[in-house]
């Protein structure tokens, strides 16, 4: 695609609007770090860029005793310097830190992530981990996904052409809950991920799980809710079987493939490590935060 | 300065000089048959004439592209270059860097 | 050169002259140079990794709104089979002709097969569309293996093999084969107690300058063509550029840009001369940019290899017999430094039985390039890790069994010299008593330890150093200044001239400016660039004393030159250089000295390095965590530079053995061509490099210089690779050591 | 096409410039406003030669395109320090040799302002991992996290 026009419109109306024009494809464009690189070769059909930054309420967050409603333009840069939702959710916090580097944070956003719909994207498998809701505004209203439905392939998302992704909503983790998400890849920065892993456990006074989600990345077509390792969780003391079966559950359910980042092979064994040692933080943190 | 290979050598002197040692690479050695021979010469120039007249195929071979060592140290560009006593010689490819 | 000679300026830390520029950001690029009428060329690349090239119509590309010019192999004149004479050893100008724009085949994916110059990048890069190219697409040879055998598809239908005994009569992928020989290594074998023998794979690896490559020139027939480009050796550029384009020397003037890195990557001409065929064409100037994509598909990366590497040891700790087998990738052309490989993989060795055999084999990937030691880094770490083996082996320390074994002055060399004297047993015993080497391990740590040979080489440099009337001077040299040269080039002519640094400016100058200058690389510029600078000032210093000797009226030979001034010993008076300057009408003209030399005795730099890792067994992933590079600098002149080139050296060697790795699928289309997936060392990846410089003069250098810019990439590929097998408790024999290949080492230990 | 007039700041500059919808903000500061000391190494925001800040932010320029700078705050390499002194941050790179072909630095400079402006102290993990998206391939970065350091502590020492 190349990039033939640019509209900032100032409301949600006049995006829809311009997105139900039919004379060239539009794309919208949040942080950008995906759909510039996608947008180089000039020689592509032509595109109209919808850059949402001016819109009201895209930049911007509320947390309150019902959850979060999340802008989904906000920079990962700004968002992981939010230390109020780093309390309630360390692991999305983890996530959009762990993507690209400082430069690519200053611009990239979770809303972008989660519509890019990378395999590997980092914030999806902790969104998944923390039960998100994505609210969708289209010509006919609007509408809520839950956010492992939203991802229907691999850069594809659930919306119509003419359809964007006003807010993300997050439901306060019950007492006793808390989250991580931690990825595999070779180097310590700037790479893709080879394997991702987003889990969020609730503990009772006693420290057993009462509830669990666990979330796997990069390793099949799209972010997996993998209920038989919340299953594995659910009911013990988080302990080292716990973890174990987890694990296994979530290699498992992992669907990889091989290419210049990873063998399936490999990536079906990092997984489940990834999701033991994920849910292990956040069980920690689960207790602490009693 | 000019260098000293162009003072003129008086022949009587040549009589006394000491052999020099010449080492071959596997290389050479397919042209030479030898692997080491000894040769009168005072500098590049006889040595490059006396080599060619005992091997004859010595002139298919790369021996004037090649860089020597002389008593081990590395001459890239041996033209004027002259041969001390009792020398040991040694011809190898240029080496490039990056 | 006597007892150690006392610096005023030799072994200071001085700010560069030049930085400046460098961290404002006003010091100008390859890419930073726009002229008047300026276009943009864009290059049309092959998208098969071998086929023939049946058609090729650019006449709808003209006809775009935009284009100005159309360039193919067509335009080049006849390409002659003569050698062109550069920095790099012979190069063959057909070979050259053709990477720089394919001829009939096209022999690796991304090969240049026509260029178009247009208005705007964006009307180029549509236009190479319209370009009608019709391919017979054969079978890519992609595998070292496959291509050396008898019956692989062939690259070259002209090509045999050269080096065997008899003139093979079938063609063949092996460009070469040599041998080196020393002794008798099946006698040194039969005496050994214990004999590790081991296949080991290196992968193609990126010299990864962050600037890619870039020229602005504009042709014009009355011989003032200019390019403005980046390169290690703009002499080299006019030299193959002019080859290619049939034009005299004369004619073209190449001025180097700063150079944003090159490791040996950028010794070569990939865009100029078609730069110039478009820029003839349309009559404007044309900027051409490879942009990061075309840099990994189709500069020059190192060569990938495989290697079979057998030594064997007494108990007594005396290495008895080193043998080796090489196979080296060339890529698309013949020229890979497999015998540079053989040159100096057993090198660091005081051994009486070698035996080396190398392979230079053609594959379909894009030609390879000069890699920092080029053809060193993947032989010695074969060598380097069979050592380490076999001093386990034989329970003596790995240290301990270099220091026996190790090459001294005097050493037997299997290429031919002798060695004079070198550095390697003092490298050895700093590496013995450093801090780091005494410190314990930990549970789970590994430790490797690798030394590394390189020859370095003398060359053609030519320095001119002209005075102006206050007595400050400009030296003018030509070797491109890419880790901070230009520093050490104003010490060594403030130490001979005695005036302040700052009254010294280096520059580099183009190809009209000064005589011939051998490219930047061999880690020669200190060296020789040095030597020349020396040259030049004391031409300097012996004008300025024949000036004050005629104003005293005196005999030169009666004049000292002490601390920047004249000293009249045959009476009285004292006149500073600036004073002399400023009366040099009336002495006979303005003053400037000339250095021009071949060096000769460019003494060898042993480097020793210890590197520490920690492995994560569930994952496979390593992490350096202590790493110290030691390596002899004969004399340093900029004691930071100098560490700068022993922590870069170790830095891409880290690369090297850890992530990175050329990906390609069965069509030989790269996969990895970006930094995103082609994963250098970030700041984040590495410790502190500690670095320790040893000096054991070389004595062929006024101030006893040896090079170091290269020894420094070939310990760490060992001293990592044996580090992770410490560490994990198996032997590591394939770089990179990513984390798939560790954990599979892991899971197979069981 | 036709282009999109823009009006900007740069360094602190009223600026204004045409450029097309597909061009990035670098193509449009080194091509069309000649302010060639922010470099391109990629041009897909994997090594940070070209870092800039968009409204004090720290970003890529090869990663925003040049028509979003209407309106916005753009810090370039050219902006750091005065016209006749460098700022401590430049003085400590060139005293540290944390520089040898320099094509990184402008954006490693530019990117070590807004390390040391988000974080005064930074520890040397700290300063490595805020610095993991520039690239440099000569230095092995040794040199360059000794130049942060210093000068963290120097502007310490004097705020």
């Amino acid at each position: 695609m190349a990039v033939v026009d640019y509209q900032a419109p100032q409301s949600i109306e006049d995006a829809i609007g311009i997105l139900q024009k039919t004379d060239i494809k539009s794309k919208v464009m949040a942080g950008g770090t995906d759909l510039i690189i996608q947008t180089k070769s000039q020689t592509a059909d032509p595109v109209r860029v919808v850059d949402l930054k001016h819109i009201d309420g895209m930049m911007s967050y509320t947390l309150d005793d019902g959850g979060m409603s999340l802008g989904p333009a906000m920079s990962c840069a700004e968002f992981t310097t939010l230390d109020d939702v780093k309390a309630v959710y360390p692991g999305l916090s983890e996530s959009a830190y762990l993507i690209g580097s400082t430069q690519v944070q200053g611009r990239a956003s979770i809303g972008g992530n989660l519509c890019n719909a990378s395999p590997a994207a980092d914030t999806i498998p902790a969104l998944i981990a923390n039960g998100a809701q994505c609210v969708i505004e289209g010509n006919n209203g609007e509408r809520v996904v839950a956010v492992e439905d939203f991802v229907t392939g691999v850069a594809q998302n659930c919306m119509a052409s003419d359809e964007l992704l006003k807010q993300i909503t997050i439901p306060r983790p019950a007492p006793g809950s808390s989250d991580a998400y931690l990825r595999f890849i070779p180097r310590t920065e700037m790479d893709i991920a080879v394997a991702g892993a987003g889990v969020s456990v609730t503990l009772d006074s006693s420290g057993k799980c009462t509830a669990a989600r666990v979330a796997i990345g990069a390793v099949a077509v799209t972010a997996l809710l993998v209920r038989e390792a919340a299953e594995a969780l659910i009911g013990t003391a988080v302990d080292e079987q716990a973890l174990d079966a987890a694990a296994a559950a979530a290699s498992a359910a992992a669907k990889p493939i091989t290419d210049r980042r990873g063998t399936a092979e490999y990536r079906t064994h990092v997984v489940g490590v990834l999701v033991k040692r994920a849910a292990k933080i956040a069980a920690e943190r689960a207790r602490g935060v009693k | 300065m000019l260098s000293a290979a162009c003072v003129e050598v008086d022949p009587r002197k040549r009589l006394d000089v000491s052999m020099a040692m010449v080492f071959f690479s596997g290389e050479l050695q397919r042209f030479t048959g030898e692997e080491k021979t000894s040769v009168v010469a005072l500098n590049y120039r006889e040595l490059l004439g006396e080599l060619h007249n005992k091997y004859p195929d010595l002139k298919n071979s790369e021996i004037t592209e090649m860089a020597i060592a002389i008593d081990g140290e590395i001459v890239h560009e041996p033209l004027l270059e002259l041969i001390p006593e009792a020398a040991e010689l040694h011809f190898f490819h240029f080496i490039a860097g990056g | 050169m006597s007892e150690a000679k006392k610096f005023n300026f030799i072994g200071q830390r001085t700010i560069r002259p030049d930085g400046h520029d460098k961290v404002t950001g006003k010091a100008n690029y390859a890419a930073d140079l726009a002229l008047p009428g300026m276009i943009w060329g864009k290059i049309l690349r092959s998208p098969h990794a071998h086929a023939k090239i049946l058609k090729l119509d650019t006449s709808k590309a003209e006809a775009m709104l935009g284009v100005m010019s159309v360039a193919t192999f067509d335009d080049l004149p006849s390409v002659s089979n003569e050698a062109i004479q550069s920095g790099e050893g012979a190069i063959d100008s057909l070979d050259l002709g053709r990477n720089v724009l394919a001829r009939d085949k096209v022999l690796y994916h991304g090969h240049a097969i026509a260029a178009i110059a247009a208005k705007t990048e964006a009307i180029a890069e549509k236009a190479l569309e319209l370009i009608d190219v019709e391919y017979e697409v054969l079978t890519p040879v992609l595998d070292l293996h496959e291509a050396m055998k008898a019956d692989a598809p062939l690259l070259h239908e002209d090509m045999f093999t050269q080096g065997y005994p008899e003139q093979p009569e079938k063609p063949s992928n092996i460009a070469a084969r040599h041998e080196l020989k020393m002794g008798d290594v099946e006698a040194g074998f039969a005496e050994a107690d214990v004999i590790v023998e081991r296949d080991f794979v290196t992968p193609t690896v990126h010299q990864g300058y962050i600037e890619p490559h870039a020229c602005t020139v504009s042709y014009n027939t009355e011989g003032q063509s200019m390019v403005w480009c980046s390169t290690q050796g703009h002499f080299d550029v006019r030299a193959s550029t002019a080859k290619l384009l049939a034009m005299p020397l004369g004619n073209l003037k190449v001025i180097a840009s700063e150079i944003g890195g090159g490791f040996g990557g950028k010794t070569t001409v990939y865009l100029e001369p078609i730069a110039l065929i478009l820029s003839r064409k349309s009559g404007r100037p044309v900027k051409m940019m490879m942009d990061r994509d075309e840099v990994f598909r189709a500069s020059g990366p190192a060569s990938a290899a495989r290697l079979t590497v057998k030594v064997g040891g007494k108990k007594d700790g005396t290495i008895t017999a080193m043998q080796t087998s090489i196979a080296y990738e060339a890529g698309a052309f013949k020229g890979s430094p497999a015998m540079i490989g053989g040159m100096t993989a057993f090198t660091p060795y005081n051994c009486a039985n070698v035996y080396c055999e190398t392979f230079d084999v053609v594959v379909n990937k894009p030609k390879v390039a000069a890699y920092r030691a080029p053809g060193a880094p993947q032989a010695e770490f074969g060598a380097e890790m069979a050592v380490s083996e076999l001093a386990e082996k034989l329970g003596i320390d790995p240290v301990d069994l270099r220091l026996q074994n190790a090459a001294k002055e005097g050493t037997q060399t299997v290429y031919g010299p002798k060695l004079k004297a070198v550095g390697l047993v003092e490298c050895l015993e700093a590496a013995k008593n450093s801090p780091h080497y005494k410190t314990e391990l930990k549970e789970g740590e590994g430790r490797g330890i690798a030394s590394g040979f390189w020859f370095n080489i003398g060359g053609q440099s030519s320095v001119t150093i002209n005075m102006n009337p206050d007595g400050t001077g400009t030296i003018v040299e030509g070797s491109p200044d890419i880790g901070g040269s230009r520093a050490s080039m104003q010490m060594m002519a403030a130490e001979e001239l005695g005036i302040p640094l700052n009254d010294l400016k280096p520059i580099i100058g183009d190809t009209e400016s000064i005589p011939y200058n051998q490219s930047t690389g061999g880690s020669r510029t200190t060296f020789a660039t040095g030597m020349a600078v020396i040259e030049a000032a004391q031409d300097v210093v012996q004008q300025l004393k024949e000036r004050a000797a005629s104003l005293w009226n005196v005999t030169p030979d009666q004049v000292e030159w002490r601390d920047g001034s004249a000293i009249n010993t045959a009476g009285e008076g004292q006149m500073t250089c600036a004073e002399i300057c400023a009366k040099c009408e009336k002495t006979g003209g303005q003053i400037s000295g000339t250095g021009n030399v071949n060096a000769r005795g460019a003494g060898p730099s042993f480097a020793v390095h210890v590197c520490d890792t920690k492995v994560d067994m569930e994952t496979g992933k390593v992490d350096v965590i202590r790493y110290t590079a030691i390596q002899d600098a004969g004399k340093a002149i900029h004691p930071s530079y100098v560490e700068g080139q022993f922590q870069g050296g170790a830095a891409q060697g880290i690369g090297w053995a850890l992530n990175e790795e050329y990906v390609y699928n069965d069509d030989g289309v790269m996969e990895n061509a970006g930094f995103l997936d082609y994963r250098i060392p970030l700041a984040s990846d590495l410790p502190m490099i500690d670095t320790i410089i040893v000096e054991v003069p070389n004595n062929f250098h006024p101030y006893g210089v040896r090079g170091v810019g290269e020894s420094g990439i070939i310990p760490p590929l060992a001293a990592v690779g044996y580090a992770v097998g410490d560490a994990i408790g198996a032997n590591v024999s394939e770089l990179p050591c990513s984390p798939p290949r560790v954990l599979k080492l892991i899971q197979e230990k069981g | 096409m036709t282009k999109v007039h823009v009006t900007t700041s740069i360094n602190g500059d009223e600026t204004e410039f045409l450029c097309e919808p597909h061009d990035t903000l670098l193509d449009v500061l080194r091509n069309d406003l000649s302010l060639t000391g922010t470099k391109e190494g990629c041009g897909s925001g994997d090594c940070g030669a070209c870092s800039v800040t968009l409204n004090g932010r720290l970003v890529c320029s090869c990663l925003v395109l040049g028509v979003e700078a209407e309106g916005a705050e753009v810090g370039t390499i050219e902006g750091v320090g005065e016209a006749d002194n460098l700022n401590v941050i430049q003085e400590k790179f060139l005293e540290h040799a944390a520089l040898q072909c320099g094509i990184c630095t402008p954006g490693l400079i530019v990117s070590t302002q807004a390390l040391l402006a988000e974080n005064p102290s930074p520890t040397e993990e700290e300063a490595r991992y805020y610095l993991a998206g520039n690239l440099c391939r000569c230095t092995g970065y040794d040199k360059i996290i000794r130049a942060v350091m210093d000068s963290a502590e120097t502007m310490r020492g004097e705020g």
